[in-house]
C-alpha cells in the first residue's frame, strides 16, 4: 500500500512512522510537505505526532489550515483511509474530522510511559486485526492527551462504536489509575461515524518492533492495511 | 487600537489548572478565595476599521483562537 | 544615547581586571570603546576562555584513534563506531540561568546543547541530563527542581529529542545553586563533520534564526561569577527565552543546507552570540571578518551596537557560504519559513570589523580575542576540613541497630529513590530508537537510516543500507565522594559511569565533562578542582575513553558557601550486537545471583561506609574518607562482566553504587517497569552469612567500588563464578531469585523485606515530596 | 465578587506564541493584524473585604500566580 506521511513544520514521529511501515511491515510511504496541496496517489494518510508548529495556542490549531490539510479534507470526504496518532489525532480534532478535542492532562505534566489499552471494538478498519481479548501494550507520551466530548457527542459515538481505544490496566479494568490522562471513560482513540477516519493518543509506531519492547502496536496497522487491501479487492471485483 | 480576547475553558471540561490554583491558594492561607479558573488571554494590535475588524476577529476567535467544543472567547476591541 | 566612558569602575563592571584591560589596549594600540570592552569581556570571560582552568584541563587524555575531531577544536567532539558512521556528543551546563529561572533556565541549555551537536553536522539524536539541588524540604527547592524539569521537558519533547537517562542528587550544599547539566548526542557519516571557520576571502556571512533581542546580555560574564541577589536581580529582564519549534526547524534547515555542498562553515550563536561565533570562526580559519548591525534581525527598536553584539538570543546561527550559492540557501531557508539576513563577509585582514549606522564601532584582531586570552595558574591549597574527614573512624558511628527499616529508608532518600517523576515527563521513546529506556544502569539507543543527517540528493549512497548501531551512555557524579577526596572522588566518577555501560554490555568509546566548581580565586576550591581533574583524568585513561570535550562551570556559589565539587562525567560506548544489551532487573524465578567484585574492600579502613549514603541518611553526617578505586582491578570487573555477557548467560546486571550491597539487590528486584502502575516486582534471597570480618552495617551498605550484581540461569551459575575467577575477579554466588520478599541471611540476622513495601517508598517518594 | 487577573509575556522577553499566532494570522490572510501577546487568564472567585482582597492577591501574583521575572500582571476585582 501507499501511505502518505504528513510533514509540519515541529512533526517528529513522521520519520518513526515511515521508518515502521517501510522497513517493518515492508509497505511504501512518503512524506508529504505541509505545503503541498496534493496528496498524490496514496491509499492512506497517516498523521504523525510532534508539536506542529510548536503546539503554541493550542495543539494542533495551526497545522489544520495548513494547504495539505485541505487535501486531507478532501481525501476522507471521498471515503479515504486517515489514521491521527497523538499530535496528528489533536489536529484531526480540531480539524472537525473527529468528534471531541483533547485538553491538558489532569497532572499537569507531560506523560511518557507504557500503557495498556484495550480495543473496544474489531468493527473498524484499525482494529480488524487485534486479536480478540487482547490487551495491547503501547507508550503515550503527551501532555495534552485529555479526551473531551460534550455528553450528547458521546452517546452518539457509544452508540455507534465510535470508540476504538480505552486505557485500562494489566487485567483490563478501565480503573481511574489506568487513565493517564483524565480522559472521559478512558478514551484513548476514536473514529468518525463513517470509520474512515480514527486517531488515538498512545503510538503504536513506538510498539512495533520487538527491540523497543515489544511489538503490539503493529496490529493497528495491519489492520489498516488489511481494511486497504480488501477496499482495493472490492474494487478489482 | 488592540484587540483583547479572553478564552476560557467551557464549565464542562475538567480544568487542572484552576483547581491547583485554587488548592494552593488554599494551602497558602488565603481567605475568601473561591473557584478559580485558568484561560488565555491574547492581545493583538489592529488597524483599520473597527466594524470590520470586530467581525474578523470574531470569526477568527470562532475558527482558529478558540475551539468551541471546549472553550468559550470573549473579544473586545479598544483605542 | 551615547556610550558611557571607559572609566576603571566600567572595566571592573565588565569583569575584567586592570591587567586584563591593559592587555586589551595593548592589543588594539588604543583604548577599547564601550562595544569592544563587552566583546573583550564577554571573550575573557572563564565560560568563553578558560583562563583559570586551561592549564588543569590539559591533563585529559584526548587522543584514539577513534577520535575524527578531539577535544577544543570545535563545538563537540566527533568519534568514528565503524561503518563510516560516527557520532558527536558534549554536555553543557546552565546552572546559573537556571538558579534565576528555572524554567528557561533549563530549556535554553538544552537548546544550546542540542545547536552544538547539529553545528557539527550531526543529526541530535538523544539526550541526558545532570541535576542537582537542595533538599526537598524547602519549598524554593522545589520550586526550582520542578521548574528545571519542566523546562527540559518542554524543549526536548517538543524538538523532537528522547531524553533518555541522566542523574538527579539532592544535597544541601545546592540550595541556592542548582546545577543543570545537559549532554547531547548526534549521528553522522564521516564526509559530513561541518567545521566552524571562515574559510574563503569574500565569502558572504549569512545569519539565521529569530531576531535578536537584548536577551541574557552577557550571559557568560554573568555565568563566571557567583550568585548574589544582586547579580540575579540584574539578570531580571534579560532572561532568554527558548523557543523549541523554531530551533527544530533552523536543525532541519541547517542539515539540508549542510547537505548541498554550499557551506564552508557554521557556528552556532550560544554564549557571547554574534561576538563569539564571528571571531571564533574567523580565528579558527585564520582569516577576517566583517559585519553589519544594521543588517542583523532586531527584535526591538533601538539596539546599540553594544547589546547586539552581546545578545544571547536563543536559536541563532551563523553560516558561511561559498560565493554564488546564496540563492540555494535561501531557497532552504525560506522553505523552512526562517528569518535570515545575509550580515557581512570574510575578509583577509584577520581582524573582527563591525559596522553599525555606517561608523566601524568594533575593530579587534580576531584571533587575539580567542587564542590571547589571559591565561591564570591559581594558587591550590589542600582544604582544613580534609584533616576532620580523615580523622572519621568506624568506631564513631553505633553498629546497625534496624537494618531493615535503615534500607527502607535509603531506597526512599530521594538522591536514590526512582526518579520516575523526572524522566516520565520526558519524551524518552521519540525518534524509534530507545532500546533501554530510563531506569537502568545506562540508556541504550539504535542507531539506524534515519538517524543520519540527510545525504546530498544524487549521492550514490542515498540507496546504501545503514547498519544498526547501539550506543550506551551514562552520566555520573558522586560529588559527596569528591569532597571527602577531590581525587578518588574524580575517578570514581569515570569508574562508575564506565561500569554502568559495562552493566549494559558496552564498551567506552568517549567521554565528555561538565567541571561544576565554586570560585576559583579561593586555592582551597582550587585544590578541589585540580585534584578531581587528575582522578578523572586518569580514570578515562584507563578505561579508553579519551574526553572529546566539555564545558567548566566555576563560580558556583553563593554568601553560604560553594558547591560541592562535581566534575559530572558523561560516558558514551558502543555494543557490539543486539544480543549484548542487558538491562538492571532480574528476569526469572529460581536464577542465582553473583556478586563480581569483593563484598568489602579488605584496605578500607572505614569498610566503604566513608562519605557513604548510609552515613548520611541514617546517621546524618557526610565525612569519612570515601572507598577507594584500584582502577585497575576496576577495570578487570568491567572486562569480566562484558566477557560474561558476551557468553550469553548473563540475564541482569546491575553496578553497586550509592547505598551498597542491598540497595543494589533490591533495585534489581523492583526496577522492571512493563507499563503504568504495573511494576515487576520479583523477590531475591542472599546468604551473605559466610562474610564475617566486616561489620552487619558494611556489609549491606559499605559502597565499595568495582562491584557488579548480576544474574544467571542457576545451571550455569558455577561455570559463570570459575569464568570470572580466570578473569582475574572475585566472583561468588550469594543468592537466587524467586520469591514474594527479599531475604537476607547476613551477621547472624534473618533480614526480610516485602517487595511491595520496598517499591512504594523508591518509586513514590520524590512524587510525595513534590506534591 | 470576581478577581480577575491577566498575565502577560514581558516585552523584552521573547513570546514565541505570540509569534507563531501573529505568523498564522497573516497567513490566514487576516488584514490589519500586528503583534499578537498570549498570556494568562485567571478568573477568581473571592469574598471579604476589597482591600485586603487587593492585597492579597496582589501578592499572590507577584510571588505565584506569575513568574516577575519574565511576566507582568494586571489584577483588577469586580463585583
Ligand atoms: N534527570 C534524569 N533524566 C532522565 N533519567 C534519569 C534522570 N535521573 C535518573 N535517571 C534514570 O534513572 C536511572 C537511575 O539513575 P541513577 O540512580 O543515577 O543510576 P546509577 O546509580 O546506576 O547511575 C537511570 O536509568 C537514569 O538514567
Ligand atoms: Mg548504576
Amino acid at each position: 500500500m501507499n501511505f502518505a506521511v504528513l510533514q509540519f513544520p515541529g512533526s517528529n514521529c513522521d520519520q518513526d512512522c515511515v521508518h515502521v511501515l517501510k522497513n517493518v511491515l515492508g509497505q511504501s510511504a512518503k512524506l508529504v510537505w505541509h505545503k503541498d496541496t496534493s496528496l498524490g496517489e496514496v491509499d492512506a494518510v497517516l498523521v504523525p505526532g510532534g508539536f506542529s508548529y510548536g503546539d503554541y495556542l493550542r495543539t494542533g490549531s495551526i497545522a489544520r489550515f495548513s494547504p495539505v490539510m485541505q487535501a486531507v479534507q478532501q481525501f476522507a470526504a471521498n471515503g479515504g483511509h486517515v489514521l491521527g496518532i497523538c499530535n496528528g489525532f489533536q489536529i484531526l480534532c480540531e480539524a472537525g474530522l473527529l468528534p471531541g478535542a483533547l485538553v491538558r492532562n489532569r497532572s499537569l505534566q507531560f506523560r511518557c510511559e507504557q500503557v495498556y489499552l484495550k480495543t473496544v471494538t474489531k468493527n473498524s478498519p484499525f482494529t480488524n486485526q487485534v486479536a480478540d481479548g487482547k490487551l495491547m501494550r503501547v507508550p503515550i507520551a503527551h501532555g495534552e492527551g485529555c479526551y473531551f466530548a460534550d455528553e450528547e457527542t458521546l452517546a452518539k459515538m457509544n452508540a455507534n462504536g465510535q470508540v476504538l481505544w480505552q486505557y485500562c490496566d494489566v487485567n483490563g479494568n478501565l480503573t481511574d489509575d489506568a487513565n493517564p490522562n483524565g480522559s472521559l471513560q478512558n478514551i484513548a482513540g476514536v473514529c468518525n461515524e463513517a470509520k474512515n477516519v480514527a486517531g488515538l493518543m498512545p503510538h503504536p509506531e513506538r510498539a512495533s518492533e520487538a527491540i523497543l519492547g515489544g511489538d503490539d502496536g503493529k496490529a493497528i496497522f495491519e489492520s489498516l492495511i488489511h481494511a486497504l487491501q480488501n477496499k482495493g479487492a472490492a474494487k478489482a471485483a | 487600537m488592540k484587540a483583547k480576547i479572553i478564552i476560557t475553558p467551557k464549565k464542562a471540561v475538567l480544568d487542572p489548572q484552576g483547581q491547583t490554583v485554587e488548592r494552593a491558594l488554599a494551602h497558602m492561607g488565603y481567605q475568601g478565595v473561591g473557584k478559580v479558573h485558568v484561560g488565555k488571554y491574547l492581545e493583538i494590535e489592529v488597524e483599520g476599521d473597527k466594524a470590520t475588524l470586530e467581525k474578523q476577529l470574531d470569526e477568527a476567535c470562532h475558527k482558529f483562537l478558540s475551539n468551541p467544543v471546549i472553550e468559550d472567547y470573549k473579544l473586545e476591541i479598544v483605542d | 544615547m551615547s556610550d558611557p566612558a571607559i572609566t576603571p569602575e566600567l572595566v571592573k563592571k565588565h569583569n575584567l581586571t586592570p591587567e586584563e584591560f591593559a592587555r586589551a589596549v595593548d592589543i588594539l594600540g588604543r583604548e577599547p570603546n564601550y562595544t569592544e570592552l563587552g566583546i573583550f569581556s564577554v571573550m575573557w570571560s572563564e565560560h568563553c576562555s578558560y583562563k583559570n582552568t586551561r592549564p588543569v584541563l590539559k591533563g585529559f587524555p584526548t587522543k584514539s584513534p577513534k577520535i575524527l575531531v578531539g577535544a577544543g577544536e570545535e563545538n563537540a567532539g566527533v568519534i568514528d563506531i565503524g561503518d563510516g558512521l560516527a557520532i558527536a556528543f558534549k554536555i553543557e551546563s546552565h546552572n546559573h540561568p537556571s538558579a534565576v529561572e528555572p524554567f528557561q533556565g533549563a530549556a535554553t541549555g538544552v537548546g544550546g546543547i542540542i545547536r552544538d551537536i547539529f553545528t557539527m553536522g550531526a543529526r541530535p539524536v538523544c539526550a541526558l541530563n545532570s541535576l542537582r539541588f537542595g533538599e526537598l524540604k524547602s519549598a524554593e527547592v522545589r520550586h526550582l527542581f520542578s521548574g528545571v524539569v519542566e523546562g527540559i521537558a518542554h524543549y526536548g519533547n517538543c524538538f523532537g529529542i528522547p531524553t533518555v537517562g541522566g542523574e538527579v542528587y539532592f544535597d544541601d550544599c545546592y540550595a541556592g545553586n542548582p546545577l543543570v547539566n545537559a549532554f547531547c548526542l548526534g549521528v553522522l557519516r564521516h564526509e559530513q563533520i561541518a567545521r566552524g571557520a571562515a574559510k574563503g576571502i569574500g565569502n558572504p556571512v549569512f545569519y539565521v534564526g529569530p531576531a535578536t533581542g537584548r536577551d541574557g546580555l552577557a550571559g557568560a560574564a554573568f555565568a563566571s561569577q557567583d550568585l548574589t541577589d544582586e547579580s540575579s536581580e540584574q539578570q531580571r529582564g534579560a532572561v532568554q527565552v527558548g523557543d523549541p519549534f523554531m530551533e527544530k526547524l533552523v536543525m532541519e534547515a541547517v542539515l539540508e543546507l549542510l547537505a548541498t555542498d554550499a557551506v564552508t562553515g557554521i557556528q552556532d550563536m550560544g554564549a557571547a552570540g554574534l561576538t563569539c561565533s564571528t571571531c571564533e570562526t574567523a580565528a579558527r580559519a585564520g582569516t577576517g571578518i566583517e559585519i553589519e548591525l544594521d543588517k542583523v534581525p532586531q527584535r526591538a527598536p533601538g539596539m546599540s551596537s553594544y547589546e547586539i553584539m552581546l545578545s544571547e538570543s536563543q536559536e541563532r546561527m551563523l553560516v558561511i557560504v561559498k560565493k554564488g550559492r546564496e540563492a540555494e540557501v535561501q531557497r532552504i531557508f525560506d522553505k523552512w519559513d526562517l528569518p535570515w539576513s545575509e550580515v557581512g563577509a570574510v575578509t583577509d585582514t584577520g581582524r573582527m570589523v563591525v559596522r553599525h549606522h555606517g561608523v566601524v564601532v568594533a575593530d579587534i584582531p580576531a584571533s587575539k580575542l580567542t587564542d590571547d586570552a589571559p591565561l591564570y595558574h591559581r594558587e591550590s591549597k589542600e582544604p582544613a576540613y580534609l584533616q576532620v574527614v580523615r580523622a572519621f573512624t568506624i568506631d564513631q558511628i553505633p553498629t546497625l541497630s534496624n537494618p531493615t527499616e535503615n534500607l527502607k529508608s535509603l531506597l526512599s532518600w530521594p538522591s536514590i529513590a526512582s526518579k520516575n517523576w523526572v524522566y516520565r515527563q520526558y519524551d524518552h521513546m521519540v525518534r524509534d530508537g530507545s532500546v533501554v529506556c530510563p531506569g537502568s544502569d545506562a540508556a541504550v539507543v539504535r542507531i539506524k537510516g534515519d538517524s543520519l543527517p540527510m545525504l546530498p540528493a544524487d549521492s550514490t549512497k542515498n540507496n546504501d543500507a545503514v547498519p544498526e548501531k547501539f550506543i550506551a551512555m551514562s552520566v555520573d557524579c558522586n560529588a559527596t565522594y569528591v569532597y571527602l577526596d577531590p581525587y578518588e572522588g574524580g575517578k570514581i566518577a569515570v569508574a562508575e559511569a564506565a561500569r554502568n555501560l559495562a552493566c549494559s554490555g558496552a564498551t567506552p568509546l568517549g567521554s565528555t565533562d561538565n567541571l561544576n566548581f565554586g570560585n576559583p580565586h579561593n586555592p582551597e576550591l582550587f585544590y578541589q578542582l585540580k585534584e578531581s581533574v587528575r582522578g578523572v583524568a586518569e580514570g578515562c585513561t584507563v578505561f579508553n575513553a579519551p574526553v572529546t570535550g566539555g564545558n567548566v562551570s566555576l563560580y558556583n556559589q553563593n554568601p553560604q558557601g560553594a558547591v560541592d565539587p562535581t566534575p559530572t562525567v558523561a560516558m558514551v560506548g558502543l555494543i557490539e550486537k543486539a544480543e549484548h544489551i542487558t538491562t538492571q532487573w532480574f528476569k526469572d524465578e529460581g536464577d542465582a545471583i553473583i556478586l563480581l567484585g569483593d563484598l568489602v574492600d579488605a584496605g578500607d579502613q572505614l569498610q566503604g561506609l566513608g562519605g557513604s549514603a548510609y552515613l548520611k541518611v541514617v546517621h546524618g553526617m557526610k565525612t569519612g574518607t570515601p572507598p577507594k578505586c584500584d582502577l585497575q582491578k576496576e577495570k578487570q570487573v568491567h572486562e569480566a562482566i562484558l566477557a560474561l555477557i558476551y557468553s550469553g548467560d548473563v540475564k541482569s546486571a546491575h553496578d553497586c553504587s550509592e547505598g551498597g550491597l542491598a540497595v543494589a539487590v533490591a533495585e534489581s528486584c523492583i526496577s522492571g517497569y512493563p507499563a503504568r502502575n504495573t511494576p515487576r516486582l520479583i523477590g531475591a534471597s542472599l546468604d551473605l552469612s559466610a562474610f564475617d570480618k566486616a561489620r552487619l552495617d558494611a556489609i549491606l551498605f559499605g559502597e565499595a567500588q568495582g562491584r557488579i550484581v548480576l544474574s544467571v540461569a542457576q545451571v550455569n551459575a558455577v561455570k559463570v563464578v570459575e569464568r570470572a575467577k580466570l578473569l582475574g575477579v572475585s566472583a561468588t554466588i550469594i543468592g537466587s531469585v524467586g520469591g514474594t520478599d527479599l531475604t537476607i541471611k547476613a551477621g547472624g540476622q534473618d533480614l526480610k523485606w516485602a517487595l511491595s513495601e520496598m517499591h512504594d517508598g523508591w518509586w513514590n517518594s520524590i512524587a510525595r515530596a513534590m506534591k
